[in-house]
C-alpha cells in the first residue's frame, strides 16, 4: 500500500518504468525529465540524459524554465551543438527513447506541436524544434499529454512528428525507420498502438479513473475488448524520491 | 596585429538596409544576440530574411519591428516565459513568408554550409506536414530523392550559407577566436554565413585564447567582426556570466502578446534609446544587472 | 554505476578471430594505439580489413604481421623517420587490397558514419588515379554523381561504420566520457564504429569529467569499452604525455625494411612478450620510459 | 646587396613573398612551414597556420619530425579534427594558399605522391594523405620541389592532387574549382603556368642557375621567348629572421 500520490506523479512513475538501466534518452523539460531523474535513481543508474541543445549528462540541483536555461546544464559531462546531439547521436540510431509532447496526437500516433486550425484560421503557437526529428529516429517514443477531447484527434491539424503515419506499413513506406515502441501517458490512462493496424489502442486506465471518463475524452472511437487493466500504482520509494529528491520544490509534480 | 573588434554600431552598419539574410545565434531565451538585434531595428534594416534552428526573443522582436520578409526555422518560444507571439501572428496573418524546418533539418543545412558540401541526406522531416508545405511552396532547399547507395528515401537538405550570422557568445580574441562556455547550438550557423558576426561579453587577450584552445569552438578564421556588448543578450541568460531576467521576461511576453503594447515596448526601449547601454540604464542598471550575475560554480 | 574499464587482454578478445572491419586512430607517430595493435597480434586476429585516415607505426605493425586482408587509407608514414615499410611492400607484392582515398575523402567516410547519413557529396578525389582506381574496383563506396541542386559533379562518398574504431586518449572515465588533449583528428574516426574501444592513459574520476566538460571530445555514449594502458602509444607520442621515442622509432624504421628483421622485431617484442607491460621493460622500462615523459608546458 | 644565402633560404624567400597578409595557409613541415612563419614575421602578421590533423596558428619553438610532431602545436589557438580542417575550413574556400611537394609533378601542374612506376613493377611510397584535398580546394597552389628531370616530367605515373588536369578548360570540365595561381619553386627556378593552355612556364632562374641547368634537369620541353628573368634575392632582413629566429638549428635552411 503505497501513500497517496497526484496524477502527475503518477505520470512521472509509469514513464520512469518504461525507461531501461544503459540507454539514452533525450527528453525535455517537466514531466519528461522528472521521469528520467526518478528512473536515473531507481532502476536505471546508467541513464544517459541528453538536451537537445547540446547538453549531456548534466545533474540539476534545480529545475528550470526549458532546455535554454543554464539551471539544467549543472555539472553536464559533454557540451555540443544541436548537430552533436539530434544531428549526431539521435540519426546514428543511439537513441532509445524520446519523450514527445504536442498540441494534438492522432489516432497513429502522430504529433502536431505547431499550429491549431480554428474557425478564424490557422492558429501558429509554436514549431517543432527537435521534437519532429526525435520522431523520426528514437528507437521508442514515449508522449506525455493532457488528456482532452480536442488534443486526442482523429487526424491532427498539422503533423510534425510522424508516429506511425496512416498506419501499418505506411512509416516503412514512406522511408522512415520504424519504431520499437510508441505509448502515450495522459492524466487519464496508458495508450499503445495495435501492432497490426498502428491504431490507438487503450493499455490501462489510472486507477481511480473511470472508462466512461478515457471514453468520453478521448476524440477517436476505442475498441475495447475485455477487462481494463489499471496502471500500476507508484511505490513508497519512487514517490519519496519525487518529492524529496527529483522535485522538493514540487514545480512539476 | 589586425584587430577585428569594432563597434556593434559599425557593424550593423555594414548590412546592407534592404535584403539581407541573417542567421541568428540565440535559443529561446539563451545567448541570444539581442542588443544587436536592437541595433538591427535602430538601423531599420528592411526585409531581412531570418534563418535559425530554435528562434527566440531575439527573432520575435525583429519580426514584431516589422523587418523580416521570410523565416526559415523549427519554431521556438520564450521557454515557460511564454510564446514567440509576434512571429506567431504575422505567420497567422501571412505577413511573412515562414519556411518551417524540423530543428535538426535546419542544423544540417546550416552544416553543410559551414563545411562547403552542397547537400545532406537525411531522414528527417519525411512524412511530415513541414515536409509538404515546402515541397508545395516548391522550397528550392528541399528534395526528396531515393539515395544511389541504399535506393532508400532522403530529404536532400541544401547548403545554407546566409550573407551574415550573429550570434552573441562569452569571449573571443581581437584575432576574433570565439570562445562558448556551455552547449554550443549556434556554432554551425555560425560557421555557414558568408560573414560571421560575434558580440561576446568580454574582448580577452589571445593569450588567454592560448591558454584554453580546447575551449575555442570558432577559430578566428570564420569570423568577419567582433563587439564587445557586455549584457549583450540581456534580458535573456549568457552561461557564467548572468541569469535570465525573469521580470523583464514577463514584461516582454506581456508586451508581446499585444501589437499596440509591442509597439510601446519597442518605442521605449529600442527607438527611444541611442544604444544598448542606455537601454540598460533605462531598466534599472547596474543595480539590476547585478542581482541577475551569475555564480561561478552554478554559471546561473 | 556500470562500468566500462576492462583489461586490453578483454578487449582485443571480443573481436572475431576472423574477418573483423577495424578503424585505427593513430596519425604517422602520434597517439596510435600501439599496445591495442600489439594485443591483436598476440591473438592473431586475421584477415582484418583497417580503415584510417593517414596510417601510421601501428598500421603497419598489422601489416607487416600478415593480419589486414585490406586497407582503405590515404597513405601515411613514420613522419621524418621513414615510410610505411610494411604495407608498401604488401601492396607492391600485391598482398593486400589497397583502396587508396585522399585523407579528407576517408574523414568525410567516417563523419557520415558518426552522424547516421547515408553518404556526403564533395569535389574531393575528383580528377584523380585514386578515384579511377576505386571505380576500376568497382568500389561500392563511391559514385560520382550530379548533384540535383547545382548540377555539378560531386563523389558521393558512401558512409563508413566499421565493426570497430580503437584510438588511444589521455583520459576517460569508467563511464567511457573520453578526452583528447591536442587535435584529435580520429574523432569522427571513434564515433563512426558500431563498437568503439577506447585505451587511455589513465582511468579517470567522473567528477574530473564535470569539471572539464569541454575537453570531453566523445560522450560515454559512443564507446563501448575502456581500457587503461599507460604509454600505450609507445613509442610514438601522448601529447601532454610523453613524446615519441626516437631510438625506438629508428629502430622500427630499420627492421621494418626488411622482411626478416621485421620478423625479428615482432619476435622480440611482440610475440615474446606477454602484455605491453612487459614489452616496456624490455626496451628499458622505467628508465627509458622517464627520459621521454612530456614537460607541461610544452606538451612534449 | 644581401648577404650570401643557400638555395633552401632563397626557396623559403620566395614562396614566402608569394604568400599575402591575412590569408590562411595550410602547410607541411620544412620550407612550407618556414616560409609561412617568414611571411608571418614580414609582410604577413595576419596569415593564419593550419596544419591538417587538426591544429590552428600554433607558435613553435622548436621544428619537428612532421605535423604529427608535439612540437609544431605549441600554444596553439584552437585545436579540431581532420573534418573541422580539411574537411571544413578547407572545403568552405576558405584556404588560400596550400602548399604542396610531392615525388612527380607534371606539366599540368598535377602532382604525384604516391607510388612510382619501375621496370620492375609498381614502388608504392607514400600516399596523398590531405595534400590531394588541398590541390581540390586551396585558391592557389604553391609546389615546392626538388628540381630533377625524373620528378619534373610530362606525364605523372599516379595522379593524386590535382594541378590543371589535362590542361586549358580540363580541370573545370572535371566538375573542379579553378585555382588563381599554381607556381613550383624549385631549387633552380620559378615555373607559373600559361593562362590558356596551363601548361608549364618558366618564370624566373635562381640566381647563379644557368638557363641550360634547368632545361637539362627538367623533363617536360620548356619554350623559352625573351629574356630570362632572375628570381629576386632575398633581402638580409630576410635571411637574418630566417637565421636566427625561425630555424635557428638550421634544420631546413
Amino acid at each position: 500500500m503505497s501513500l497517496p500520490y497526484t496524477t502527475n506523479e503518477l505520470m512521472a512513475v509509469t514513464a520512469a518504468r518504461l525507461l531501461r538501466d544503459k540507454e539514452n534518452v533525450v527528453v525535455g523539460l517537466g514531466l519528461p525529465q522528472i521521469a528520467a531523474l526518478l528512473a536515473q535513481n531507481t532502476h536505471a543508474p546508467n541513464l544517459t540524459i541528453i538536451y537537445e541543445i547540446g547538453v549531456i549528462n548534466p545533474e540539476a540541483e534545480e529545475m528550470g524554465v526549458g532546455v535554454a536555461d543554464p539551471r539544467l546544464w549543472y555539472r553536464a559531462e559533454h557540451f555540443t551543438s544541436f548537430v552533436g546531439t539530434l544531428g549526431s547521436i539521435l540519426q546514428k540510431g543511439l537513441v532509445d527513447v524520446g519523450f514527445l509532447g504536442g498540441l494534438q496526437v492522432d489516432k497513429y500516433g502522430n504529433i502536431n506541436s505547431t499550429l491549431i486550425k480554428t474557425e478564424k484560421g490557422i492558429k501558429h503557437i509554436n514549431g517543432s524544434g527537435g521534437a519532429a526529428d526525435m520522431a523520426t529516429w528514437s528507437k521508442r517514443l514515449l508522449i506525455m499529454m493532457r488528456h482532452e477531447k480536442r488534443k486526442i484527434v482523429e487526424s491532427v491539424d498539422y503533423l510534425t512528428s510522424v508516429g506511425y503515419l496512416r498506419g501499418y506499413e505506411s512509416r516503412r513506406e514512406e522511408g522512415l525507420p520504424m519504431p520499437e515502441d510508441v505509448k502515450i501517458i495522459t492524466n487519464l490512462c496508458v495508450f499503445g498502438f495495435d501492432e497490426e493496424t498502428r491504431s490507438l489502442k487503450l493499455l490501462s486506465i489510472h486507477p481511480g479513473v473511470k472508462l466512461e471518463d478515457v471514453l468520453q475524452n478521448t476524440g477517436v472511437p476505442l475498441e475495447i475488448s475485455g477487462e481494463v487493466k489499471f496502471t500500476d500504482e507508484p511505490t513508497t520509494e519512487e514517490l519519496e524520491l519525487l518529492r524529496n529528491k527529483i522535485d522538493p520544490q514540487r514545480m512539476y509534480i | 596585429m589586425e584587430s577585428k573588434v569594432k563597434s556593434l554600431r559599425e557593424i550593423v552598419a555594414e548590412i546592407p538596409d534592404e535584403g539581407a539574410h541573417i542567421a541568428l545565434g540565440g535559443f529561446a531565451i539563451t545567448r541570444n544576440p539581442v542588443a544587436f538585434v536592437f541595433e538591427l531595428i535602430r538601423q531599420n534594416k528592411r526585409d531581412l530574411t531570418v534563418s535559425q534552428i530554435v528562434a527566440g526573443l531575439e527573432t520575435d522582436l525583429l519580426v514584431g519591428a516589422g523587418l523580416v520578409k521570410k523565416i526559415q526555422y523549427s519554431g521556438g518560444s520564450l521557454d515557460r516565459f511564454g510564446r514567440l507571439e509576434r512571429i506567431n501572428e504575422a505567420i497567422n496573418k501571412g505577413l511573412i513568408d515562414a519556411r518551417e524546418y524540423s530543428g535538426t533539418s535546419m542544423a544540417l543545412r546550416f552544416l553543410a554550409g559551414s563545411m562547403g558540401i552542397p547537400f545532406i541526406p537525411a531522414k528527417y522531416l519525411l512524412g511530415t506536414d513541414m515536409l509538404n508545405a515546402l515541397l508545395e511552396k516548391k522550397d528550392d532547399a528541399i528534395r526528396v530523392e531515393r539515395s544511389p547507395f541504399d535506393g532508400e528515401r532522403y530529404v536532400y537538405l541544401r547548403a545554407l550559407q546566409p550573407d551574415f550570422a550573429v550570434i552573441h557568445a562569452q569571449y573571443a580574441d581581437e584575432k576574433g577566436n570565439v570562445i562558448i562556455e556551455g552547449p554550443y547550438w549556434d556554432v554551425e550557423t555560425a560557421k555557414s554565413a558568408k560573414k560571421l558576426f560575434v558580440t561576446v561579453e568580454k574582448v580577452v587577450s589571445t593569450e588567454f585564447i592560448k591558454r584554453n584552445p580546447e575551449k575555442v569552438v570558432i577559430p578566428s578564421l570564420y569570423v568577419s567582426a567582433v563587439a564587445e556588448v557586455p549584457f549583450g543578450a540581456f534580458p535573456c541568460s549568457v552561461y557564467r556570466f548572468y541569469d535570465y531576467d525573469k521580470d523583464m521576461l514577463k514584461e516582454y511576453a506581456e508586451a508581446s502578446k499585444d501589437e499596440s503594447k509591442f509597439k510601446e515596448f519597442l518605442q521605449d526601449y529600442v527607438l527611444g534609446t541611442k544604444d544598448f547601454e542606455e537601454f540598460l540604464e533605462k531598466v534599472g542598471g547596474i543595480r539590476r544587472l547585478n542581482k541577475i550575475k551569475a555564480d561561478p560554480v552554478y554559471g546561473y
